[in-house]
């Protein structure tokens, strides 16, 4: 990077957000710039913070359901799998094949859709409009899909501690079969359009680099450690729910830039979208729910469950003192600590780049400030 | 046979002259009413090409864009004149009040002038200058002043980013502009609109085919001249918030926008002017063909912006000296030996 | 350069990219003109909570026992009630605070007597907060037009008034999707209705 | 792949008396550390070749009323092994060293205890409010007796 001349040049501040186009959610990033380059950037959140821990020690089990939906609403239905998943540990609940089924596919059509979100607002902030419109059209489909099951199309509030709560309707198989058979050609293409477009590549080649020992320094997780070269995914690795029946590689990238960042999700939707098509064949019949007494009392207990959801390793570590209410609700997301290394990776390097850099970390802001 | 509208010029020009009144009070006339058709014709594409715009970037997104107003919407413009010309004009306390009120204006005026010497058709064009592709690029430079004014007035650390970035990226693009042109002039050996056009009589002379990469070149120093995609930095939302015009609202920020469709219009029709022949076409009256033509130009800078994504503002530059410069230059010489 | 590119690949894409907008261009749109077309909301989806009453006699399903309250995140719904003469609950007035509701339903589900559901009707926008808070007329009104079929009973529910809180979390709530045999032993009322 | 038999010998043996392993009602690898020794806990097991664990995933505070205990929760990417390290504050102005030095994750999860606990954390680069309101003066709201201003204990709904 160019060093700006030896001579004065006085720095001056700039508030990017709270209300700025470019940051998910409600982000305030004080950057102290020197013509373009910014010397450093200190996030400041809490803008969305609603306490939602201090709740959910009030309410029942059944009760923190809707809550966790809007702790990360872009991909409820995994805050309500990590959830119904340390419930179940603690109580030590069976879950039945078919709701077990019923939870993978929800979960990898939920990633699929945080994916496109990603795709898609990712491509915007680089100046191309129209993938973003793709990608919202796929997400519609998958959007009718659960609301064709749950009735909700963004808090699901689908999943209950030891099963699901509904089983799906006859037209979710043939509409799901047919996203599945087409979601291929529509990936080809966003990549048509992104993936070697010399524009794009040239925003994304060898910028906002976020290498292996940051990121293992941090904490970072799921696309953004996977991104520098470390093979970690929480599905293959602390393995839960039955993903060890689904065949699915884990895709890597080298550098840890952005664009590895952007393939390695986007390789990661036509996982997902295998794993959703072996699931649809595989689905047995059966109950949908473990048997179990309408009111959920969990004995004494203390569990921190972990799944790997779009955004990386989502933690919900929860102590259960034997009454119908968790003693002590803790979530973790991955956003905190992508968040947490703007400041190291942000000096020397461009706003636009910084721009480009947030977007590819994928950070939602409600995830960070609870 | 083929409605000429020269014809009926004509035929307006002896009926007026024929009334008898002294030389110069004709003179002025025409001029009047020649500039009166221009400026008539340029509110008219300026609201066409607002529309245009909106419903080909929503079919390119699979939307439809505008719907409500009139059958697909083809009063949309119109209603978003009426709302910027009613909405209030604020002009914030800290700012540069006079640099901040003449801004607009010599961006609007400044594209507009540059009207005066397009050949719209057969011996249709309001002036045919001599030196008529150097007063063109001349005039159209007015409107980087106008974004440094636009972006040091509005007293606002991101117009000013804005301003700064839109100047350098302007100044920077009109080097290989030029130069992309001159291959042509070189050919034709005479800077006036009409005499480019008359050198292409048959489609073969072209100078598209003539001067295929120039055609390029122009292209991409000309998406870059109008700020639109894949070099639309000045108001790269995601960064800067509308960059320069952040402060302006009402009437003032509607000549920024109207002057960027013009700018749009206007460098479209410079290269049908100098690249496809001008109004040189085998059925259709002449001038329906200039229109034509530029509309399709139009067309495929409107495709680059709802296809691309965006440079970066050093990326840009350097795309174009050490990329586009070096090849206009490498065309002038081939011009060179081409057209001895 | 930035970027040392090989040109020709860089073109094509350039090219590429273009071929798949111009492609999209030609294709039919996929967007609804919302107030003329609609979208056929599933039958599932939760939108306004609405009291269903009995075809017949016309009057309310519900016996106050108070479960969708107990089960209501965000303590929307407001019951009064008061013992009638024959040991029963009568119901006084039944209100949902639509302005606090996160429409997850849960009542649906923690109702034995399909007296409260949430119907596909989302069009209820208005300009004061305190009109959002509906009484038991409107919920009743909005109510009338809602199908549902009634959870087949073995034995008719003598629905004793001390109810202890029995939140039913399980089996499919709306009556059209096919129900699992979940027996849940509830001391009260009796319930059962396989698929 | 060390099983949690290895693992808790290993800790046990470095420090004799501060450390004790403690059984979990779902079973899993969980040790009490005496409060003093954390920076040199964590040094030990992120750098010592059998453990390796550098991952840390979350750090959690719990209020149980007679004093506070911050929960730290660690796995290895080489191993995949994971622990559960539990140490004890006591409740009113406890004091603990930061180990944002020894992983630099730790250091907002510790703000954020901070912030919302009213646990002291000694050396910590940066101890300023991010989650709660700028003029936040109810202090640290999760403890468990907390009673803000206009704070309403969702009602009890009875019979």
């Amino acid at each position: 990077m160019r060093e700006p001349a030896a001579g004065y040049s006085e720095e001056f501040e700039v508030n990017m957000g709270p209300q700025h186009p470019s940051t998910h959610g409600v982000l305030r990033l004080l950057l102290r710039m020197d013509g373009e380059i910014i010397k450093n950037a200190e996030p400041h959140v809490g803008y969305l913070h609603r306490a939602i821990e201090k709740i959910c020690e009030n309410r029942t089990y059944p009760q923190c359901i809707p809550l966790l939906d809007r702790f990360e609403y872009v991909t409820s239905m995994s805050t309500e799998e990590v959830f119904c998943l340390a419930a179940e540990r603690i109580a030590a609940i069976e879950v039945p094949e078919r709701a077990e089924y019923l939870r993978i596919i929800m979960l990898e059509l939920d990633r699929i859709a945080s994916h496109l979100i990603f795709l898609g607002t990712f491509s915007l902030d680089l100046g191309a409009i129209t993938p973003f419109l793709y990608c919202i059209r796929e997400r519609e489909t998958i959007m009718d899909l659960f609301e064709m099951t749950c009735g909700q199309r963004l808090t699901y509030n689908y999943i209950r501690v030891g099963g699901v709560s509904q089983d799906i309707p006859e037209q979710f198989l043939p509409l799901a079969r047919k996203f599945v058979d087409t979601f291929q050609h529509r990936v080809d293409d966003y990549e048509a359009l992104l993936t070697e477009n010399p524009i794009f590549l040239a925003r994304t080649k060898n910028v906002g680099i976020v290498n292996k020992q940051v990121c293992l320094d941090y904490g970072a997780s799921g696309p953004v450690l996977r991104a520098a070269g470390v093979e970690w995914d929480l599905r293959r690795d602390d393995p839960y729910s039955i993903y060890d029946r689904f065949k699915f590689e884990i895709p890597t990238g080298t550098v840890g830039d952005v664009w590895d960042r952007y393939m390695v999700r986007v390789r990661e939707l036509r996982q997902s979208n295998e794993i959703v098509r072996q699931a649809l064949d595989q689905l047995p019949t059966g109950d949908i729910k473990a048997k179990m007494k309408p009111l959920f009392k969990p004995p004494v207990g203390e569990v921190y469950a972990r799944i790997e959801n779009s955004r990386g390793e989502m933690g919900c570590h929860i102590i259960s003192d034997g009454s119908t209410k968790p003693y002590r609700l803790k979530l973790r997301g991955g956003s905190f600590c992508h968040t947490q290394l703007i400041p190291e990776v942000a000096p020397g390097i461009m706003i636009a780049d910084l721009v480009a850099m947030f977007a590819s970390l994928d950070v939602i802001l409600p995830e960070v400030d609870r | 046979m083929r409605l000429e509208l020269s014809s009926l010029l004509k035929v307006i020009g002896d009926w007026i002259s024929s009334l008898g009144l002294p030389v110069w009070l004709v003179d002025l006339i025409e001029m009047c009413g020649a500039a009166a058709m221009v400026m008539g014709m340029a509110f008219l594409i300026i609201l066409f090409l607002v529309w245009w715009e909106r419903k080909l970037s929503g079919h390119f997104q699979q939307r439809l864009g505008p719907m409500r107003t009139g059958w697909h919407g083809w009063l949309q413009t119109i209603a978003d004149g009426i709302k910027l010309f009613q909405k209030e004009d604020i002009i914030p306390k800290t700012v540069d009040r006079k640099v901040f009120y003449w801004a607009p204006v010599i961006c609007f005026a400044s594209s507009f002038a540059a009207f005066a010497c397009l050949p719209w058709g057969k011996n249709l064009w309001p002036t045919d200058l001599n030196i008529g592709i150097l007063y063109i690029f001349a005039i159209t430079t007015f409107v980087v002043i106008s974004l440094l004014m636009a972006g040091w007035s509005s007293n606002n650390k991101y117009a000013l980013l804005g301003g700064m970035r839109s100047a350098a990226q302007i100044v920077s693009y009109e080097v290989p502009l030029t130069l992309s042109v001159l291959g042509v002039i070189v050919a034709t050996q005479s800077l006036s609109m009409v005499a480019i056009v008359g050198a292409q009589e048959k489609v073969y002379n072209w100078f598209i085919f003539r001067q295929p990469l120039g055609f390029l070149i122009y292209l991409i120093a000309a998406t870059a001249e109008t700020n639109r995609a894949p070099f639309d930095i000045p108001e790269a939302e995601q960064e800067l918030v509308a960059g320069f015009n952040i402060e302006y609202s009402g009437m003032k920020f509607a000549m920024f926008f109207m002057a960027e469709f013009l700018n749009l219009f206007l460098v479209s029709a410079v290269a049908v002017t100098l690249f496809l022949g001008g109004w040189h076409g085998p059925f259709l009256p002449s001038w329906l063909w200039f229109l034509l033509k530029a509309f399709f130009i139009v067309f495929v800078i409107i495709w680059f912006k709802w296809t691309y994504p965006r440079l970066r503002v050093d990326q840009l530059m350097e795309f174009c000296w050490k990329f586009l410069l070096p090849l206009a230059f490498l065309n002038l010489i081939v011009a060179g030996f081409l057209f001895r | 350069m930035a970027y040392d590119l090989p040109v020709l690949s860089g073109i094509k894409n350039l090219l590429i990219g273009l071929w798949v907008t111009l492609r999209h261009l030609f294709s039919h749109a996929v967007t609804l003109q919302y107030p003329t077309e609609r979208w056929p909301m599933p039958e599932r989806s939760r939108g306004v909570v609405v009291l269903l009453s009995n075809k017949e006699t016309g009057d309310l399903n519900c016996t106050a026992c108070m479960l969708c309250a107990k089960a209501c995140p965000c303590a929307a719904i407001m019951i009064e009630r008061h013992r009638g003469d024959d040991k029963k609950w009568k119901i006084d007035s039944f209100s949902v605070d639509n302005s606090i509701c996160c429409y997850c339903g849960l009542c649906e589900e923690a109702c034995n007597f399909d007296a409260i559901k949430l119907t596909p009707k989302y069009e209820f926008s208005t300009y004061d907060k305190p009109s959002l808070t509906y009484d038991m007329h409107r919920l009743q009104e909005l109510g009338r037009d809602v199908a549902y079929t009634p959870r087949v009973r073995k034995t008719p529910a003598a629905a004793t008034p001390a109810m202890t809180a029995t939140t039913e979390a399980g089996g499919a709530s709306t009556p059209m999707a096919p129900r699992t045999a979940t027996e849940t032993p509830t001391n009260s009322s009796e319930k059962g209705g396989s698929a | 792949m060390a099983d949690s038999g290895t693992i808790i010998r290993l800790l046990v043996e470095k420090f004799p008396s501060q450390v004790e392993a403690i059984e979990l009602n779902p079973k899993q690898t969980a040790v009490q550390i005496d409060p003093r020794i954390v920076v040199a806990f964590f040094e030990f097991i992120k750098t010592h070749p059998d453990l390796k664990m550098a991952y840390l995933s979350s750090i959690s505070g719990v209020d149980m009323t007679t004093n506070i205990d911050i929960v730290y929760f660690l796995s290895s990417i080489e191993y995949k092994h994971k622990l559960t390290v539990r140490t004890k504050v006591n409740r009113k102005g406890g004091k603990i060293d930061t180990i944002s030095t020894v992983i630099k994750g730790a250091n907002w999860f510790e703000r954020e205890i901070w912030e919302l606990f009213g646990v002291e954390f000694l050396g910590h680069p940066n101890l300023t409010q991010f989650l709660l309101p700028d003029d936040w003066d109810e202090g640290p709201p999760m403890l468990r007796d907390w009673t803000g201003r206009n704070f309403v204990k969702m009602p009890e709904i009875g019979g």
